[in-house]
């Protein structure tokens, strides 16, 4: 499958366009997603400690199943207002 | 009603939005850039939004005013460039009631801050820090 | 600030008289004449005001502001006639620390509306009635 | 002395103009202005009972002493806001 996951914060220093397409043998977790990140980009390995996460724009966990087509955001603590 | 635009804020609009000559008062909170932050000399502030999630969790805020308080919400967010002195966001509950509209606005805004994505870049005469929660980032 | 008048309120002065570039944000409560009032229909209120004594009293509303939160206060009252969907009341407290100035604010309307010495006289289909506190005594 | 007294509310009804010259036997207080109040015009009887009272503008009580000149001013339950 390939998902779409999102980036914000400092993430978009280290993916500057924000985004990165995912391919991942299903079935896949937003774990899985986090794991195969960190495994091309070092300095995502703390995604999961230092985010939470969104799929389809709706907040979920890291054991949320994904699905091909998937939109996976990591959120770090948010500051608007 | 909710706004998510790069223009400058009217916090009338928000008024305009919920109140009816039935309504009394309301009750209206508005963010401005300032000039500082946590002892840093700020300049302006950049918002960066994940739209769709940031339009959805301001209606359910919305909702959620209409549900547990019975009141009228509205919420405008600025995001991009905004330079010091201007308005951020602005919140606006129309209420007959005024302990509940001081209650629903104040939890309106402290939930927009934890709950709806969006992340202040601050910039200031030595750098640039993404802000996320309490915490600032030097950014690239 | 304070500011007792027949004129029409313009909520962006309360605004402007309070906030600086150091301020992050404000709340503020407005008061608009409604079209009913504990089951009455109300076609507009006309104010009463013992003027000397309400300026003096809101003035230390102000100063109380300041002192107890530390925040800038603008009170606002218009007096006279008022039509439905007009604003009678405006307070403003600007602040970079919201949880407080949702706290002043709310202190300050609910002292002016017990400690103010101003007094609504209701315009209604089948009468007018002065109102004092939560009684209304038909008026001739 | 001679000292203004000051209605508002539906006492205005009972004094139109708003305002009352009262001539008082020195030494008074607050409570002496009402009761004089109360002999000339049966309906001020309430008046301590259902008003708050400022001498100058600022809250009193009953026993405020008064002095020449000094405007007493009877306030209903207030309903500004």
């Amino acid at each position: 499958m390939t998902i779409r996951a999102l980036f914000f914060g400092h993430y978009r220093d280290i993916v500057p366009s924000g985004e990165w397409e995912l391919t991942l043998d299903a079935p896949a977790t937003v774990a899985d997603a986090a794991t195969a990140l960190a495994a091309s980009e070092p300095r995502l390995a703390d995604l999961l400690s230092r985010t939470r996460v969104a799929v389809g724009a709706d907040f979920a966990t890291a054991e949320t199943p994904l699905k091909d087509g998937d939109e996976l955001a990591f959120l770090p603590p948010m500051s608007g207002g | 009603m909710v706004l998510l635009t790069t223009e400058p804020l009217q916090p009338q609009q928000a008024v305009d939005a919920v109140m009816t000559d039935s309504d009394g008062a309301y009750v209206q909170f508005v963010g401005v850039v300032r000039d500082h932050s946590k002892g840093r000399n700020v300049t302006g502030l950049e918002y960066q939004v994940y739209a769709p999630m940031a339009t959805a969790q301001m209606e359910k805020l919305v909702v959620e005013v209409q549900t547990r308080w019975g009141l009228a919400c509205a919420i405008l967010h600025r995001y991009g460039f905004i330079p010091v002195g201007e308005i951020a966001v602005v919140v606006c509950v129309a209420s007959s009631h005024r302990a509940e509209a001081f209650e629903a606005c104040r939890w309106a805004i402290d939930t927009l801050k934890a709950d709806v994505p969006i992340w202040k870049k601050e910039f200031c005469p030595d750098g640039t820090f993404w802000i996320e929660g309490d915490e600032a980032i030097s950014a690239q």
